[in-house]
C-alpha cells in the first residue's frame, strides 16, 4: 500500500451526502477527502485560488464562469456532476397563469441564482430579460414585465419560507428538497433538465488540472454506483449528469 | 457600479426606518425588561425571585439564538404582526426580538451602577418603586443609559444588514449582495462609507449627550 | 410618637462577621418632642434612626411610629407613613443629575404638589438655608455643607411631622448650624414636630433638644433630660460628651497648680446649677472669710432656660478660714468638691 | 436528524474554541482600547483630543462594516495573522475585530461611570495614570465591567454563527446550515439548546460574581 | 512650606454662572506648622486646600509648595511632591472595592513598599484609628465617622511631610477628634510635618493649630496666632467663629436681667488674658470696695498654655462704689466693658 494522499475539498451547505459516498470509494484507493464545509458562495473559490484547498464541488458553470472572470482568477472545471433543478412554487396558484398582477415573486438575492432565477420566469413567460442575457442576475435585466411582478430578494434559503407571504417563489432544488418539497410534484414550474448553465462542477486550481489524484476524483464521482445513490438518495430531485466538460463551454 | 444612487437613497431609507422603527419598540421592550431585571433582583426594590429567574432565562433565551434562526423561528410572529414575513416592515419584528433583550441587558448593567443612597433617599421619602425608578434611578443613570443605547444603536445597524437577508433591504443588504456576493467594490464602499458615516454621527452625538448630563 | 421596643439590628452574618449595631434598644419619643442621640462613632446612632424609616430593617424588635408598628405594616401603608417623615441624611444622598431647585422640589414632586406652590415653596426653603443663587447649580458644584443643607431643605419641603436628622449640622459652620438649629426649632413649636436628632456635637443637643439619650455599643446607656444630663451625668460616656462642651477639663496650667501646691492654698471646684449661679457667692466669700479667692478656670451657662456650670476656683488663706468658707458654702446648697492632681 | 452527535461535539469544541479565543483576544484589545477611550477625552487623566478622536474614529468604522463584509475586508490579515483564511481558527480573526471595538466601547461606559471622588483620591496620592486605572479606576468598575463582558461573549457566541460563512464550523453554524437551511428542526433545537445553556450559565456566572463584587 | 501667590481660583464659566471661589489668596504655611483655616460654608476652604496638590488647578496665581511653583512642573514632577502630601478628604472619597486595609495600603502600594512592612504599617494606623478589627470590613459596612476615619489612616500611611485635612475630624465625637488631634500634635513634632487644617470647629483650631486664618467669600479676611485671632479676633466673622467656642454669647437670662436694669446692678464683661487670669481680682474687688460680684456667666479656659477668658459679671452696689471698683480693675490692666441689653 502507497501513501495516502490528502485532498481538501470545500463545498457549500451540509449536503454532504453524495461526497461522503464518493469520498469512502476514494478512501479504499489511498485518497484522503477531507471534506471544509462553506455557508457561502463566494469563500470555497477563493480559499481554492489561494490553495487553501485542492479542488471544490458546490457551483454551477455559470456561477463558476462569472466568479472566475470577475476575479481573474486560474480554477477550471475538471468534472461534472450533477444538476439540480430549480423551481417556481407556489401556495396560492397551480398554474404560472394564475400569478396576479403585481404579484410578489420571491427570489435568492445571489447573482447567478437570480439570473437563474430570471431566467426560469423568462422561460415561463412570465418576463422577458434583455438581449444576450448573461445569466448574472439584478432586476435592471429585465426588460419587459407585463404582470408588473414584484421582486423580493432574499437569500436562498428563506425563499421557501415566505411563500405565504408571496405569489411565487424561485427555489433552489436541494433547499425545496430540504423544506419538504417535492420538485418534481409540487414545482408550478420547473427548469428543463438541460439547462447546461446550471450543471455543476468539480473545480481545480489551473496547474493542477491534470493531477492525477484530482482526476480520480472525478472519475470516481462519475461512476455509475454513484448514480445509483444519488438517484435513490434524491429521488429524482438531483440528477446526476455526467457530460463532457466541451458541453458545458471547456 | 451595479447600482444607481436612487437605489442606495432607498436602502438608506430603508435602513433608517429598520433601524428606527426597531430602536423604538426594543427600546420599549428592553427599558421595562431592564428596570424589571434590577428591582426584582434579590435585595431590591420589588425582590421577587421567581419573576426575575424567569425573565432572567427568557432573555437569555432570546440571546442565545443565532440571529438567522431567531429571524425564521419568530416567521408566524412577524407575519402575525405585520401581516407578512417580507420587507422592511418584517425585519423590524426580529431586530426588536434580537435587540430588546440586548437592551434589557445594557439597561440594566446601568441602573445597577446608580449609587444606592439616592435609592434611600427615595424610599426615606415615602416614593413608590415606579416614583424611585422614572424620578431616581433612571434620571441617575441616564448618561450611562445614553452610550448605552449608542452602542445598541450600532448593533442594530449591523444587525439590520443581516435582516437584508428576508428582504428587508437595507444598506447592508446593498453591501453585502452587491459588494460582497457581486464584488462590487464601488457599491460596498459607498454603501459601507454611508454606514460608518452614520455610525460617526451617532456615536458623536451619543458621546456629546451623556457628557452633558454626566455632572462630575 | 416614635417608640422602639426592643429593637436588634445585626448586620453581616452568612460567611461575614456579625456586627450588632442596635442592641435591644427601648425608646420612646414622644410628639412634639426633640430628641437628641449622641454616641461615639460607630455607636449606631445612624442605625437607630434608619430604623424609623425602615431603611434598615429590624432585625427583631418593633418600631412603632404614630402608633403603627412598621415591620409589620404593607409596603403601601410605610410609605404612608414615611411621605410625613423628613429625613436629613448624613452623607446627603443627592441627585447628581438634578439641580438644587430639583432635589428640594423631589419629595413636592412625589406628593403631586402643584407646580407653582412647588416653586414658591422650594425658593422659600433655599431663601431659609442662604442658597437661592445655587438654585441652578447641580450638586457637583456645592461645597459640603452647601450640600448638607440643600439635604435639609429637602427633608424639610413636605412639612413632615417627623423629622431625621443624621448628623445634619456635621458640615456645617456654628452660625449656619446655630441658624439651621433656630429654624428647627421654630417649625417644632409651630407645627409640633418630632425632631430626632442624631449628632456628636454635644452644642447640638445643648442648643435645641429636649431629651436626650446617650448610645454606647447598640445599647442606650443613659436617658433623660438634657438638663439632667448635662448637670449630672451618669455614665462616663455622657460625662466626656458633657465636658466636650462644658469645658470643664482642666487646662495644663491648673494641674500644674495643683501638683506644685504649696499647702497654702486649695483648689476646688463648684457646680452651679440654677439659682444658685445667681447669688454673688464668690464676692460673699471673700468679704465674709480671710481668703482670696481666685477663678482658674470655668464655664458659666445657660441650659434650656436655667443657669449652669462650674467653675475652679483656688483659695488662697489659712485653712481653717478654708474649712469655715466651705461650710458656709455647703449651707448655700452649691456643690463643691476639691480637685486634686490625680481627679480630673 | 441529519447530523450524528460527534458532529455536535465537534461543533460544540468549536464554538467554545472560536469565543474563548477571540474573547481572549478581543479583550486584550478591547480592554486597552477601552481605557484609553475614557483617559484620553476631554478633561481626563490623559487628555489627547486627536488621539481619542482618531481612535473612536477607528472604533466607529469597524462597528460600522457589517461582520460578513469585514469577515472578506480583513482576509489578507487573517491569512498574514493565521496563514488561511478558512476554518475555526481563522474564524478567530474576523469575531476579534468585531467584538474588540464592542468590548472597547462597553468598557467604556463602564469606567465612565466610577466616581470621580475615587480618581481625585489617586491623583492626590500621587499615582501614575498607570497605576490610577489599574490600582482604581478598574476596580471600582469591576462589576460592572464582569457584566458587560457578559453581554460581550455572548454578543460573540451570537457573531460566532456567523463564522459559518468562512468554515469557522460551531453551534450556530450547524444551527444555520441543518436547521435554517436544511429544515433539520431537530438538529435546530438541540444546537440552539446547547447554546441556550450556555448563555444560561455565563449569564448565572455573571450575574453572581457582580453581585459578589458590587459593594453596596 | 506652602505659599500662595495670588491664588484665583474660577469655578464654571462658558455658559454657567461664573464663581470665584478663592479670588486672590496670599498665605504662607511655614514647615512644621499646624495651620488652621476656618471660613463658612461655601467661604472657599476646600477650594484652598485643593489647591496645594493641584486637585484644582488655579485659574491663576501661584501655588509653591517645599519652593516648588506647581502650575510650572511637568506632570511628573507635580506626582512626586504629591507623594509626600497626605490627604483626608471631606467626602472620605475610598475605594468601595477594597477593603478597610486595600484602602489603607494603598499609598503603600503605591510607593512599593515591601509587602511585610506594609502590613505592619496598616495595623499600626488601623490600631490608632480605633478600627483594627474592621481590616476585612469594607468601607459600605462602616458608619460615617469610621469611613473617616479610615481617611486619615490613609493619609499617614507614607508618613508625609505635608498633611492636608479638609474636615478631618466633622464626623468624629469629641473623644475620637480629640485623639485623633492630639495624634496630629504628636506626628507633627516628631516629624516636624506641616498640617494645614481645614475645618469649622473652632474647638480643632483651638486644640492643634499654630496660625489659623479666615477665610471668607474667597478672601482671608483675617490671618493671626491661634491666641491672637482667638483674643482679639478683628473681623465680626473671626469674632463669630471664636464665640462658637468661647461661649460668650449672652444667654437670655442674662439679656433679660439686663434689660430690666433697676439701676442699682451693672452687668460687664471682664476679658481675662494670660496673667491676669491668675489674680484673684474678682475676691478683691469685694474685699476692697462695698459691692456684691456676682458671675453670671462666662468661660475661662486655656489657649496654647495661656488661661484665657471672659466672664459677664453683675456688679451690685451704689454706682459711685462701682465707678472706683471699675478704676481699680482698669489699673490692673484688665480689659473690662459694659454690657447694655443692644449689645451683644
Ligand atoms: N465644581 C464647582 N463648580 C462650581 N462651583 C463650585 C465648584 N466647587 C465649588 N464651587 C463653589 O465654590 C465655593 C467654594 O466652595 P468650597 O468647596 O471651597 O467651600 P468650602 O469652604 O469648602 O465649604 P464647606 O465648608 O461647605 O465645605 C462655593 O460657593 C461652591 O458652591
Ligand atoms: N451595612 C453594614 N454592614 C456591616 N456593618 C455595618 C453596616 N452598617 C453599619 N455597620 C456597623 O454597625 C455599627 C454602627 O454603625 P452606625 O452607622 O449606626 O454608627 P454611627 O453611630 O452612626 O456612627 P457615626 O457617628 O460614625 O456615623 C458600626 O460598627 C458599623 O461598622
Ligand atoms: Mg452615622
Ligand atoms: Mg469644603
Amino acid at each position: 500500500k502507497g501513501d495516502t494522499v490528502k485532498v481538501k475539498l470545500g463545498v457549500s451547505g451540509t449536503d454532504h451526502r453524495i461526497w461522503n459516498f464518493v469520498a469512502d470509494k476514494a478512501k479504499k484507493e489511498g485518497i484522503e477527502v477531507e471534506i471544509v464545509t462553506f455557508s457561502d458562495y463566494v469563500q470555497p473559490n477563493l480559499a481554492l485560488a489561494e490553495g487553501e484547498l485542492d479542488a471544490n464541488s458546490f457551483q454551477t458553470v455559470s456561477y463558476f464562469n462569472a466568479f472566475i472572470k470577475e476575479h481573474k482568477l486560474d480554477l477550471v472545471p475538471i468534472a461534472t456532476t450533477q444538476i439540480a433543478p430549480m423551481g417556481l412554487y407556489s401556495e396560492k396558484y397551480k398554474d404560472v397563469k394564475e400569478i396576479p398582477k403585481g404579484g410578489k415573486i420571491a427570489l435568492d438575492n445571489e447573482a447567478t441564482n437570480m439570473g437563474r432565477g430570471l431566467a426560469l420566469l423568462q422561460e415561463a413567460g412570465l418576463i422577458k430579460l434583455e438581449e444576450g442575457f448573461n445569466g448574472i442576475g439584478s432586476l435592471d435585466k429585465v426588460v419587459e414585465n407585463p404582470k408588473n411582478l414584484e421582486f423580493v430578494t432574499m437569500t436562498a434559503g428563506h425563499t421557501p419560507r415566505v411563500m405565504p407571504d408571496v405569489a411565487a417563489s424561485i427555489v433552489n432544488n436541494g433547499i425545496a428538497v430540504d423544506a419538504g418539497l417535492t420538485p418534481r410534484e409540487d414545482a408550478i414550474f420547473l427548469e428543463s433538465e438541460t439547462a447546461t448553465p446550471y450543471i455543476n462542477i468539480i473545480a481545480v486550481r489551473e496547474e493542477e488540472k491534470d493531477n492525477k489524484t484530482l482526476k480520480r476524483l472525478g472519475e470516481l464521482y462519475q461512476q455509475d454506483d454513484t448514480k445509483e445513490f444519488i438517484e435513490k438518495e434524491y429521488k429524482g430531485n438531483s440528477i446526476p449528469t455526467f457530460v463532457p466538460l466541451s458541453n458545458i463551454g471547456w | 457600479m451595479l447600482v444607481n444612487s436612487d437605489q442606495i437613497i432607498k436602502a438608506l431609507v430603508e435602513t433608517l426606518q429598520m433601524v428606527a422603527f426597531s430602536l423604538l419598540f426594543s427600546a420599549l421592550i428592553g427599558i421595562p425588561l431592564g428596570i424589571a431585571l434590577v428591582v426584582t433582583r434579590k435585595g431590591h426594590l420589588l425582590e421577587n425571585p421567581p419573576f426575575f429567574n424567569t425573565l432572567n432565562g427568557i432573555i437569555n433565551v432570546l440571546r442565545s439564538v443565532p440571529f438567522i434562526i431567531l429571524l425564521v423561528a419568530i416567521i408566524p410572529i412577524t407575519r402575525f404582526l405585520v401581516g407578512t414575513s417580507i420587507g422592511t416592515a418584517a425585519a423590524v419584528v426580529p431586530l426588536v426580538f434580537y435587540a430588546g433583550p440586548y437592551i434589557a441587558r445594557l439597561v440594566e448593567n446601568s441602573l445597577l451602577e446608580v449609587d444606592h443612597g439616592v435609592i434611600e433617599a427615595a424610599q426615606a421619602m415615602g416614593a413608590t418603586p415606579w416614583q424611585i425608578v422614572f424620578r431616581f434611578i433612571l434620571p441617575e443613570a441616564l448618561s450611562s443609559l445614553i452610550l448605552a443605547f449608542t452602542i445598541a444603536t450600532i448593533g442594530l445597524i449591523g444587525a439590520s444588514a443581516m435582516a437584508g437577508a428576508i428582504g428587508g433591504g437595507g444598506l447592508g443588504d446593498l453591501a453585502i449582495t452587491y459588494g460582497y456576493q457581486r464584488f462590487d467594490t464601488k457599491t460596498m464602499l459607498i454603501t459601507v462609507g454611508i454606514l460608518v458615516v452614520m455610525v460617526q454621527g451617532l456615536q458623536s452625538a451619543g458621546n456629546i449627550a451623556a457628557k452633558k448630563i454626566r455632572r462630575r | 410618637m416614635i417608640e422602639f421596643q426592643q429593637v436588634r439590628k445585626v448586620y453581616g452574618g452568612g460567611g461575614t462577621q456579625e456586627v450588632a449595631a442596635l442592641d435591644g434598644i427601648d425608646l420612646k419619643i414622644d410628639t412634639g418632642e426633640i430628641f437628641g442621640v449622641i454616641g461615639f462613632s460607630g455607636a449606631g446612632k445612624s442605625s437607630l434612626v434608619r430604623c424609623v424609616n425602615l431603611l434598615e430593617r429590624p432585625t427583631s424588635g418593633k418600631v412603632i411610629v404614630d402608633g403603627h408598628d412598621l415591620t409589620a405594616l404593607s409596603a403601601k401603608d410605610v410609605r404612608e407613613i414615611k411621605r410625613n417623615i423628613g429625613m436629613v441624611f448624613q452623607h446627603f444622598n443627592l441627585l447628581n443629575s438634578k439641580t438644587v431647585f430639583a432635589n428640594v422640589a423631589m419629595p413636592l414632586i412625589l406628593a403631586k404638589t402643584p407646580r407653582d406652590q412647588i416653586k414658591n415653596r422650594v425658593y422659600e426653603l433655599l431663601e431659609f438655608v442662604g442658597l437661592a443663587d445655587k438654585a441652578d447649580s447641580y450638586p457637583d458644584q456645592l461645597s459640603g455643607g452647601q450640600k448638607q443643607r440643600i439635604g435639609i431643605a429637602r427633608a424639610l419641603a413636605t412639612q413632615p411631622s417627623i423629622l431625621l436628622c443624621d448628623e445634619a449640622t456635621s458640615a456645617l459652620d456654628p452660625q449656619t448650624t446655630s441658624s439651621i438649629l433656630q429654624l428647627l426649632k421654630k417649625i417644632n413649636k409651630k407645627y409640633n414636630i418630632t425632631i430626632l436628632i442624631i449628632t456628636h456635637e454635644m452644642s447640638v443637643i445643648r442648643e435645641i433638644c429636649d431629651r436626650v439619650a446617650v448610645i454606647e455599643a447598640g445599647k442606650i446607656i443613659e436617658e433623660g433630660s438634657v438638663f439632667d444630663v448635662f448637670s449630672s451625668p451618669k455614665t462616663e460616656t455622657a460625662r466626656n460628651f458633657v465636658s466636650s462642651v462644658m469645658n470643664d477639663r482642666l487646662p495644663d496650667s491648673v494641674k500644674e497648680l495643683i501638683e506644685r501646691n504649696d499647702g497654702l492654698n486649695k483648689v476646688y471646684r463648684i457646680n452651679f446649677v440654677g439659682d444658685s449661679a445667681g447669688k454673688p457667692l464668690l464676692s460673699q466669700l471673700a468679704k465674709k472669710f480671710d481668703l482670696d479667692v481666685n477663678v482658674l478656670f470655668g464655664n458659666i451657662t445657660e441650659l434650656q432656660g436655667t443657669p449652669f456650670g462650674n467653675l475652679i476656683v483656688e483659695f488662697q488663706g489659712s485653712e481653717k478660714e478654708i474649712l469655715r468658707a466651705l461650710n458656709y458654702i455647703h449651707q448655700q446648697n452649691v456643690s463643691i468638691k476639691e480637685v486634686t492632681a490625680h481627679a480630673s
